[in-house]
């Protein structure tokens, strides 16, 4: 794999229309065990974002800078941070590169890891982003060796069977974690849109290697 | 169907918000760049410690109502019931800051909580020296060996009241915060409710209490309690509540408290002195003297019937500054 | 089903009653004989005219919580939605009287100016001088030809900050009247229910407002309004009420108001900011200038969803009273 | 006609007997076009003046006299001061009379009146109390040459016709005239309660005549 790390702003206008597609399913999930409106601050977030890219000339890092700003900036709630951080990190992590190869990507998701457990504390199993975003990572750096497409349908496949962990687990953090057992049996909103992304950035990136 | 007064629910927060500071122009303005930000007109101060908070909306008049002479210098405003961003906050410690630190005190909720971290981390790059307090009153929602888990209620208008007053005096940072931190150590809040709020946006009550029945412990946004039991007389309930925030309260007969018995939203002015009257008699059958009372809609979830109780116990330090002169809209003044 | 905090619903007054003056002692004080009177502490000054109103339980703050410096004196508390008792009108009257008579202002309901009335006969007796104003702001409760038909409602605070501003200068007890009568001639008020309220010894709501419905033109106890129409938005309801209320007001450009927005007890504060955004706005539109406003739970009814909207237009003398400093616990203060 | 004007008090606990008898009776009408608190508010200041002038010797115009106290005191709202003056100016015109006879029935009867529409402005037609007082009134004064028993029972003859008169009036005074014509149907609620306490005084004077 080696993508010439340009014109790649579009990668963060195709996460944004899975966001966006998405929209209605994601606030129904929250609305469940949780307050309702993942899929509307998600949506507002990542739409602007994809506003702002467009018709730029712009490296992933670039692109996923400017979409970590408009989160950050202009979303509140839980997923303005942790996704702000964890796109910021995403974006540093890929930082001074001319080409994104496996490396880069393999650097680009530890980093995204980081960033969402370094601000939010979660742990696996505590029914949130993090249960798809952790096993999806180390997937990646486990397949890495078996080429990008592999790797990243690896990441991919591990993203959507850590979303669906959820659906056993007691929320342990977020609104959600106010329902105690009652938050068993429901797939968690944080994990159903963190796979999206991870699944819509795959297919980004594999695309483009064709 | 809502019966309530709104346009489009998405335009609720910056309607109120623009309500707000043409009503209260005197005492507050809003930032120039950020519609999501109030500032006292006595802010900046150089020289003092500047004072933040912020919150999700829909606890009108808090969060916004505190800014003013001598508690709040700048607030942040979130959407309803969400933390606002960390633009706002990280907005609102520039505006407060004269050059000697901002105190950001604010509740124990996740997405404030990392929304402050967010900010404190931008205006470090601009030399803006923050300490928080983060506020965590409310005895229900956990144990008292978990109580970084308990969230933030009313009690954080106490916090604000001591942190503004401290800074007033033209206290360091550090003393400043550590004032607020004695502030809210020394609250426990408990709630009840009886009749749900409903988001603008949703519609629909976003959570059940069965007529007849009330929710013990209840938080501000509807989280839930530590009871759902049949309903019962004013007194009782009162007496219940005063239970719940003494028992972590060791005080000696004689002691002083400060009483803050907030109405939700829905609550009948009339029946929060109904209440008022068996807690005061509780507190004095424990021996105890209320040095100051506050009893309205001082912190509100909506449209919620319910109510929160918050006890603060007071010393010498905690009480002077209490009583300290200030004025904001919340607070009234004429 | 009640969701609400009441013992025995016989006992509501007299719980609030205590209640209150419990929370604001440091204002004021039960009458010593009858506990339906409540006291300012500043009462009486002698030399001074004294101040009365008094009126029906269920719309707290009002009327108890106007007592206080510079506003009201003596308040004579009454049944929920009744009049209080001609005695308890005669106590309050004698507690205000400094000996340079009392001025009772009071709104225009049959019971209130009955046991006025009464009183005054009775103190009348004792050589105290009494002077009445009786509010009438409500202009949808009849038409202008007929306005001593008209009700008062949230117009009554203006009269009592100006009745009690021009005593407090040590007017004469003809000037205090005149003055009084003068704030309530400029005040024009209008409200709009969403939802009725239910009387604690009733248990079940006293009118009818079908969901999806408001009545336009409400009075303070669910009197039927000018008008039942589909619920709209906050804005299109804010500009009716403004028009209802402005249309007696006959104003230059450039000319000054007091704006008192007052919530009916289970109205969400954010939609009464709301609700301002929008007045205010519409009040700019026709030139005029907020001198002061006033938007929280200042007179209510009960439970009720819905609000009050009361316009003073103001000249030099009026402005110069409603400036003048004053304390109450319906006014806040720290 | 010549009752001894002593040990008449407890004509007062005869009246407040028949009031608080039928509590439920003026709430519920009140309720219908009123606020509905017509009834609770007569008994509580009926019984209270019973108890006052229970086990003692008084003429009828103290034992008025008492009762119009009580309700001026102690009653607020509307029926406070109308009954309270009522019975008040009844009491005064009672003023050094030894003996009750017709003539002091008949001035006692109209100073009731007076006093009623001194306080309350209430015309005839208002459908108010005013509507049972005044032809009662009336009636007594009309058939005192016919005796007391016989004037009595034209009172209360005329009182009933009053009283059933307000079924067809709009009100146009009190609460119930928010309603306009949809007062219009109903039977007053003070209409109802003039025309029990007007019967009843009949009844313990005309049995202490026999
Ligand atoms: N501390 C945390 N770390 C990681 N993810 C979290 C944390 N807290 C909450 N989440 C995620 O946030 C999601 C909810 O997001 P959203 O509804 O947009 O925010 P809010 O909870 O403020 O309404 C949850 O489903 C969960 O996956
Ligand atoms: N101005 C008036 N004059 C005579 N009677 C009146 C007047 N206003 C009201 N009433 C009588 O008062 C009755 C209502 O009494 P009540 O329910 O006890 O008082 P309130 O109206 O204060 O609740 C009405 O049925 C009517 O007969
Ligand atoms: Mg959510
Ligand atoms: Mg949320
Ligand atoms: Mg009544
Ligand atoms: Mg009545």
């Amino acid at each position: 794999m080696a993508l010439a790390n340009r014109d790649l702003g579009a990668v963060v206008a195709e996460l944004a229309a899975v966001i966006v597609a998405h929209k209605a399913w994601l606030s129904e999930l929250d609305g469940r065990i949780g307050d309702g409106d993942h899929g509307a601050n998600m949506a507002k977030g990542f739409a602007r974002a994809a506003d702002r890219v467009a018709g730029q000339d712009l490296t992933l890092g670039a692109a996923l800078a400017i979409l970590s700003d408009v989160l950050m900036g202009e979303i509140g709630g839980s997923m303005g941070p942790l996704y702000g951080v964890m796109f910021d990190d995403m974006a540093q992590a890929l930082e001074g590169r001319d080409v994104i190869d496996i490396a880069a990507v393999d650097a680009m998701l530890k980093a995204a890891l980081a960033g969402v457990q370094a601000m939010g504390n979660a742990r696996v199993g505590d029914k949130t982003m993090i249960d798809t975003l952790a096993p999806a990572v180390a997937a990646f750096a486990t397949h890495r060796d078996k080429g990008a497409e592999e790797a990243l349908a690896r990441m991919v496949a591990a993203a959507e069977t850590g979303r669906d962990s959820t659906i056993g687990l007691v929320a342990r953090l977020g609104r959600a974690s106010r329902l105690g057992e009652r938050s068993r049996g429901m797939l968690d909103a944080g994990a159903v849109s963190c796979c999206l992304i991870l699944t819509a950035l795959a297919g980004s990136l594999t695309k483009r290697l064709d | 169907m809502m019966q309530r007064f709104l346009n489009d629910p998405d335009d609720v927060v910056d309607e109120t918000v623009r309500g707000f500071v043409k009503a209260h122009g005197a005492q507050v303005r809003l930032h120039p760049s950020n519609p999501r930000v109030v500032v006292s007109v006595d802010t900046p101060r150089a020289g003092r410690v500047g004072v933040v908070t912020g919150g999700g909306s829909g606890h009108e008049p808090a969060f916004l109502g505190y800014v003013g002479r001598g508690v709040v210098d700048a607030v942040a405003v979130g959407e309803i019931f969400s933390s606002p961003t960390a633009n706002s906050f990280a907005d609102a410690i520039r505006a407060a800051d004269g050059g000697a630190g901002v105190a950001v005190l604010f509740g124990n909720y996740a997405g404030d909580t990392m929304n402050v971290k967010l900010a404190t981390r931008m205006v470090a790059k601009e030399g803006i020296a923050v300490a928080t307090v983060i506020a965590n009153d409310d005895v229900s929602s956990a144990p008292l060996d978990e109580r970084d888990r308990r969230r933030g209620v009313a009690g954080e208008i106490l916090m604000w009241k001591i942190g503004g007053a401290k800074a007033a005096t033209g206290a360091t940072l550090e003393e400043v915060q550590a004032a607020a931190q004695k502030a809210i150590d020394a609250c426990r809040s408990g709630g009840v409710g009886l009749a749900p709020c409903t988001l603008p946006a949703v519609g629909q009550p976003n959570f059940t209490i069965a007529p007849g029945t009330m929710e013990v412990g209840i938080g501000h946004h509807g989280e839930p309690g530590m009871r759902i039991e049949p309903l019962r007389a004013a007194n009782d309930i009162a007496d219940d509540m005063l239970r719940i925030v003494m028992v972590e309260h060791d005080l000696p007969p004689g002691a002083s408290v400060a009483v803050l018995l907030s109405g939700l939203g829905a609550t009948p002015v009339n029946e929060l002195y109904v209440l008022y009257d068996r807690i005061e008699s509780g507190l004095a059958e424990r021996g105890l003297r209320v040095h100051r009372a506050l009893v309205g809609n001082y912190f509100t979830s909506l449209d919620m019937v319910g109510v929160t109780l918050t006890v603060m116990a007071l010393d010498a330090e905690l009480t002077a500054l209490l009583d300290m002169d200030c004025a904001a809209p919340a607070f009234g003044g004429w």
